[in-house]
């Protein structure tokens, strides 16, 4: 009776499955690379999924400044090598990728995570189990402030506080907040909300929409039915397009502002992107010698992402990622974690793209040069002011 | 009334019309054919990409919304008869089978597309000011394009021969066999015409919203639930689902937060789905 | 092995993903129970023990396991009432209500600010047991393969008694199975609880073994990604679709860096072929290419 | 005390009357013939007595107690078994898995994760087996049998528990004639232990076998007598000959 029961046969096809799992994934290991005098750097992006196209400028930005670096003689006399991996814009791929190159790779430094859920789910692997520097190269929605780890993109403030500044300076008293339903917009509308109550004008409304509402009607109606003079949003795809060509088209009489407008953005948007007010590090017609030529250069080898060259896709931010690492590796004259983090904190370059920057000692954020912009119908920008070096309010200097 | 009251009651009517549109290719496919189709928001897709080029290349949208659904139907009919139809004995697979397919179809599409997501303009972008409210006009044709549909799609299949002949086949393959209509391609046709009317909705819509790869399968539990709400083996029934969650949607939205408002509104739908004893999906095998 | 974290920890993750694949198997494959939202389950785990660790010092890695799998248990428990106490449900609107749970958890894991609003919850610490942290690679593969022999062992155990034999009857015919006087509805309660804790406890595994949870945990993708791992291995088999996760994963591993846009479309591709020509999975091959060589042979 | 008593049982399914106040009963180690024409609505008088659809009026009562609206479950425990039409059968289990099935149905949870009564089972299984003609083909599946052996298989697994009520629905459906001769033997051999319901529409078959029958026409019961009586009823000739 039993027998019937009982599958014939399982312990050999236990074997059999262990075997060849065994067998399987041993094919992953790979033999390891010839001891050459490279640094390798880590450089994780979302090659696929909903960024993919972020990290197709991404790549190319970071494969831009590391052969720059390798030509003029590399860090400490030793050639930099590239590691890219895919984190597919998923965190559980992107954890995984980090691991390889923190316990497989090997790699001094990892920069890389296009939205925030891939910095939070990475860093612990890279920074704090892994002990290797992990740098963020995004503009985000603040609070980082872990061991190991260094905010190369722009703080909510350095975006925020200009933007609502130059609103209320223009008369506008009134603002309705809008975002999608997570911790970005929440956390930049929270300060958005600070400021202009200290600004002195009010919030007649606030509100957020599913991350994958693709007719955000009803909020359009509520922010008209608001009358506000100014709307800073922070809605992002799908609902992005949908959502301003509704304030637009419905005769929104204030002034859209947001954190998200560039030339990277602004084609999503199409050609209700006219007047769209922003801050960002950099826009394209940032004019000073080394952003230009720089840029033209990045266009020239890298065909491939011309036009993908934009502050929202953090490009500038890439490129000075690599270089800051790359001060202080110099600085500390070793590749070891703890004395490169350690040099970090008063790191600076005197040429980047927009302008010269400094890490603000104790805060792990950048002071910034940023500028105020305005998006075009054809989703130009144009810059209505340079706003000069901002400082980050973040982590011990939190105001 | 207040321009407020008025943009107020524009959404419902306008959200309504959007999700019932949506629904109609899927009440024949779903509805009728009780075919669980998870590449519904998949044709719905390629409706809205075939908009799109033609927008893009021939710069007229309207050429578009009549491709749309040429396009997308003969797609269906490959569909059905080169896969579909090997899985009407088997609901569990087509259901695989279809999520396969509009998984190809998604990122396929992805690996073509330039950016994040395309925006697409209306063929008409102007709007009408009523009562103080601005209504984009697009909008307010989708509503009547809904409604003449939904009218014209109902009455060919209650009071024309074709159509009764087409609910026959539905209802009793074996049956209708005999009587010498060919049941293979009565199915294909339906098939074939329940993808057209998604293609057509993808094309229409698209405007409102924008071209991206998950543009039809962000739309797709919400369509299901409205396809399961109004009852299998008819075509009316899902037309009335859609509207029974866009209107209560469209109206929570406006008092309460649009999330806590999509939530709940999914909430009270599977438990209504639960004690509605109607369908393949209740009871029965 | 013990020398590349890498490969350990993708081995570790395999084992997590295969107690995940197990709950999906014992239900679906072996029971009829549809469940197409499984993840659900597993990211309720995952963000339980999160939340306990990062607000507690709580780590005792046995005393989470129990916690994930009491709140998994009657988490299923009340969606097992809810599915199939009384009247029978058929198998598809399982499938939509299970789908439509895994939406609704990963929506509200993005809007929650306790959950992380979207971010997920980071640096959970390293698990202890009696006091001691289990802080290597190596420990968090051993952790993870004592608790998938465990529920690998169970499942076996179950599926071979009298009650795999009543599970079978309820997939195949749940009617005729009533009409014997089956409990229809305890039997697949009682499935969906175990299975619902399997999962719970996985997710407890994936949140201290990976030191994070997010909301792509609880998520469609892999929700759905699961019932194509069994699909792809075999329903009703316990061993094919742990093979077509660890074939998959390994895979998909390379493949993601050969070819990394295309290996989504060729994913889709091999499911829609699978279920064409080889709807019993692709471990089904063998036996399949045996019998038509057993058929040409005889004609 | 009747075995089963069915008291002005109707069943409607919407305007449709499928059954119409229909009355039977059976006694204990009773054969009893239900017959009529397709479309007659024997198949849902039966449904309403096993449970698979429940009567709009009207009473059920097995042994004294009403079972209208139990659900089929209750009426397994209280003693009930049925063979479907079709045979309704687990053809990709063997026939021994397929007999346990059916003797494991009113086991606890508990019990059968332990194969606590795999043993006590075995016995019961080879003699039920044997008396049925199945017991070489034990551990073959059960698609691997004839047509007619999946019928007997089914009424194995029926009797199988000792049920106090067999209910079959067209039992020899596509045998041989020495099928349907020893499945007559062994339906008669049943009844020893206990009463039995025959829907059938061959009258052929059941008046050898039955002590009484009932023929049902567009849901009414318009006779019941022994067979001797029901094959010279001036109405059923006519609900038989209009048929022809």
């Amino acid at each position: 009776m039993n027998k019937n029961l009982f599958k014939k046969g399982s312990t050999r096809r236990i074997t059999a499955i262990v075997a060849s799992a065994v067998a399987l994934l041993s094919g992953l290991t790979f033999a390891p690379a010839q001891a050459a005098p490279t640094v390798k750097v880590g450089v994780l992006t979302d090659m696929t999924g909903a960024f993919g196209i972020v990290g197709k400028s991404n790549k190319a930005v970071a494969e831009f400044t590391i052969n720059e670096i390798n030509k003029s003689g590399g860090v400490l006399g030793r050639k930099l090598e590239m590691v890219l991996v895919d984190s597919a814009t998923d965190a559980a791929v992107a954890t995984r990728v980090a691991s390889r190159l923190v316990n497989q790779d090997k790699v001094a430094v990892v920069v890389g995570g296009v939205a925030s859920f891939t910095r939070v789910a990475i860093r612990d692997v890279i920074a704090k189990r892994g002990k290797t520097i992990y740098i963020w190269p995004a503009s985000y929605e603040g609070n980082e402030c872990s061991n190991n780890v260094w905010n190369t993109g722009s703080a909510p403030n350095q975006q925020v506080d200009p933007t609502v500044k130059y609103l209320l300076s223009q008369g506008k008293k009134t603002f309705y907040l809008a975002g999608s339903d997570y911790l970005y917009p929440r956390n930049i509308l929270s300060r958005v909300r600070q400021v202009v109550l200290a600004g002195g004008g009010s919030i007649v409304g606030e509100e957020y929409v599913p991350l994958d509402m693709t007719d955000p009607s009803n909020l359009v109606s509520k922010v008209l039915a608001s009358k506000a003079d100014a709307l800073f949003e922070v809605v992002v795809l799908p609902g992005t397009g949908p959502f301003i060509k509704g304030v637009v088209d419905g005769g929104f009489k204030g002034t859209i502002a947001g954190t998200l407008f560039d030339e990277g953005i602004n084609p999503i948007i199409g050609k209700q992107a006219e007047g769209l007010i922003g801050v960002q590090d950099f826009y394209l017609p940032v004019t000073d010698p080394f952003t230009k030529a720089t840029v033209a250069r990045f266009n020239k080898q890298h065909p491939e992402a011309a036009g993908l060259f934009s502050a929202t896709f953090n490009a500038p931010a890439w490129y000075r990622s690599i270089y800051l690492w790359k001060a202080a590796v110099e600085k500390a004259k070793s590749f070891d974690t703890a004395k490169v983090n350690k040099a970090m904190d008063s790191v600076s370059l005197k040429n980047s793209i927009g302008g010269p920057v400094s890490f603000a000692p104790g805060t792990k954020h950048l002071n910034l040069p940023m500028y105020l912009g305005k998006s075009n119908a054809d989703g130009s920008n144009t810059i209505i002011k340079s706003l000069g070096k901002i400082a980050p309010y973040e982590c011990a200097k939190k105001q | 009334m207040s321009p407020t009251m008025i943009r107020g009651i524009f959404d419902v009517l306008s959200l309504s019309s959007v999700l019932i549109l949506l629904v109609i290719g899927m009440a024949i496919i779903v509805g009728m054919m009780k075919v669980f189709n998870m590449c519904q928001g998949e044709l719905v897709l390629l409706g809205a990409v075939t908009a799109f080029l033609c927008g893009k290349y021939l710069g007229n949208l309207w050429i578009g919304l009549l491709l749309a659904p040429i396009v997308v139907g003969l797609f269906g009919l490959l569909l059905e008869r080169t896969i579909i139809h090997r899985f009407y004995v088997n609901p569990q697979g087509a259901l695989l089978a279809t999520f396969a397919i509009g998984l190809v179809m998604r990122e396929s599409l992805r690996t073509r597309m330039s950016t994040q997501s395309s925006p697409v303009d209306a063929p008409i972008q102007s709007s009408i000011t009523i009562g103080g409210a601005s209504l984009p006009i697009w909008r307010i044709v989708i509503m009547f394009v809904t409604l003449l549909l939904a009218l014209a799609i109902g009455f060919v299949l209650i009071k024309t021969n074709l159509g009764m002949k087409v609910r026959a086949t539905l209802d009793n393959p074996d049956l209708v066999s005999v009587s010498g209509i060919s049941t293979k391609w009565m199915y294909a046709g339906t098939y074939a015409f329940g993808s057209a009317l998604s293609g057509f909705a993808g094309a229409m819509i698209v405007p409102l919203q924008t071209l991206y790869p998950n543009l039809g399968y962000d739309n797709l539990i919400l369509m299901f639930i409205a396809v399961m709400i109004g009852g299998l083996g008819q075509f009316a029934g899902p037309l009335a689902g859609a509207a029974l969650i866009a209107v209560p949607g469209a109206i929570l939205g406006q008092f309460i937060s649009p999330v806590t408002g999509q939530i709940l509104v999914v909430f009270l739908a599977i438990i209504f789905m639960r004690f509605r004893p109607v369908g393949i999906f209740q009871g029965g095998r | 092995m013990a020398g590349n974290d890498y490969l350990t920890q993708i081995v570790t993750r395999i084992l997590i993903y295969g107690i995940l694949v197990l709950s999906v198997e014992l239900c679906w494959g072996q029971t009829g129970i549809f469940t197409f939202g499984q993840a659900a389950l597993f990211g309720l785990g995952g963000y339980v023990v999160g939340l306990i660790t990062t607000k507690s010092t709580l780590t005792d890695i046995g005393i989470l396991l129990l916690i994930a799998i009491v709140v998994g248990a009657v988490t299923g428990l009340i969606i097992g009432i809810f599915l199939f106490s009384g009247k029978r449900v058929g198998e598809l609107y399982v499938a939509l209500v299970t789908l439509a749970i895994s939406y609704i958890c990963e929506r509200l894991a993005n809007s929650w600010t306790v959950l992380g609003s979207g971010n997920g919850i980071p640096g959970i610490p390293y698990p202890t047991i009696f006091g001691k942290e289990i802080g290597s690679a190596t420990g968090l593969f051993f952790l993870a393969f004592v608790v998938f022999a465990i529920a690998l062992i169970l499942s076996i155990i179950i599926v071979n008694s009298q009650f795999g034999l009543t599970m079978n009857a309820v997939r195949d015919d749940e009617e005729r199975a009533e009409f014997f006087g089956y409990q229809r509805s305890i039997v697949q309660i009682a499935v969906f609880v175990f299975a619902a804790a399997l999962a719970a406890s996985g997710g407890a595994l994936f949140a201290v073994s990976e030191g994070f949870v997010s909301p792509s945990m609880s998520g469609l993708a892999l929700s759905t990604t699961t019932v194509l791992w069994v699909v792809l291995g075999g329903r009703g088999t316990l061993f094919g679709p742990l093979i077509a996760l660890t074939f998959l994963e390994a895979v998909n591993i390379k493949m993601q860096e050969a070819l990394p846009s295309l290996w989504p479309i060729l994913v889709g591709l091999l499911l829609l072929i699978t279920m064409i020509f080889l709807p019993k999975g692709l471990t089904s091959m063998p036996a399949k290419i045996r019998e038509s060589r057993r058929k040409t042979a005889s004609s | 005390m009747k075995l089963l008593e069915i008291s002005s049982v109707t069943k409607k399914f919407g305007s449709l009357v499928a059954v119409d106040n229909a009355s039977m009963f059976i006694n204990q180690n009773e054969i009893v013939g239900l017959i009529g024409p397709n479309g007659s609505g024997k198949s849902t008088l039966l449904h309403t007595i096993c449970g698979r659809t429940f009567a709009t009026e009207g009473a059920i009562l097995l042994q004294g107690s009403e079972i209208t609206n139990k659900t089929p479950q209750n009426r397994a425990k209280a003693g009930m078994a049925i063979k479907f039409q079709l045979a309704r059968i687990y053809l990709e289990k063997t026939v021994r898995e397929n007999i346990l099935l059916s003797l494991q149905a009113k086991e606890s949870i508990f019990r059968q994760l332990r194969s606590a009564s795999l043993k006590a089972f075995e016995v019961k299984i080879n003699e039920i087996a044997r008396e049925f003609q199945l017991e070489e083909y034990l551990d073959e599946p059960a698609k691997s049998l004839s047509h007619g052996q999946q019928q007997w298989l089914e009424i194995a697994m029926a009797m199988a528990v000792d049920p106090i009520l067999l209910l079959l629905d067209e039992p020899t459906a596509g045998m041989s004639p020495k099928e349907r001769a020893d499945t007559a033997l062994l339906i008669k051999k049943a009844s020893k232990k206990c009463g039995v319901l025959i829907v059938e529409h061959d009258l052929d078959f059941i008046k050898e076998l039955c002590n009484r029958i009932s023929v049902l026409h567009h849901g009414n019961i318009v006779a019941t007598g022994t067979p001797a009586e029901i094959e010279n009823d001036p109405k059923v000739k006519e609900v038989y000959l209009t048929r022809v």
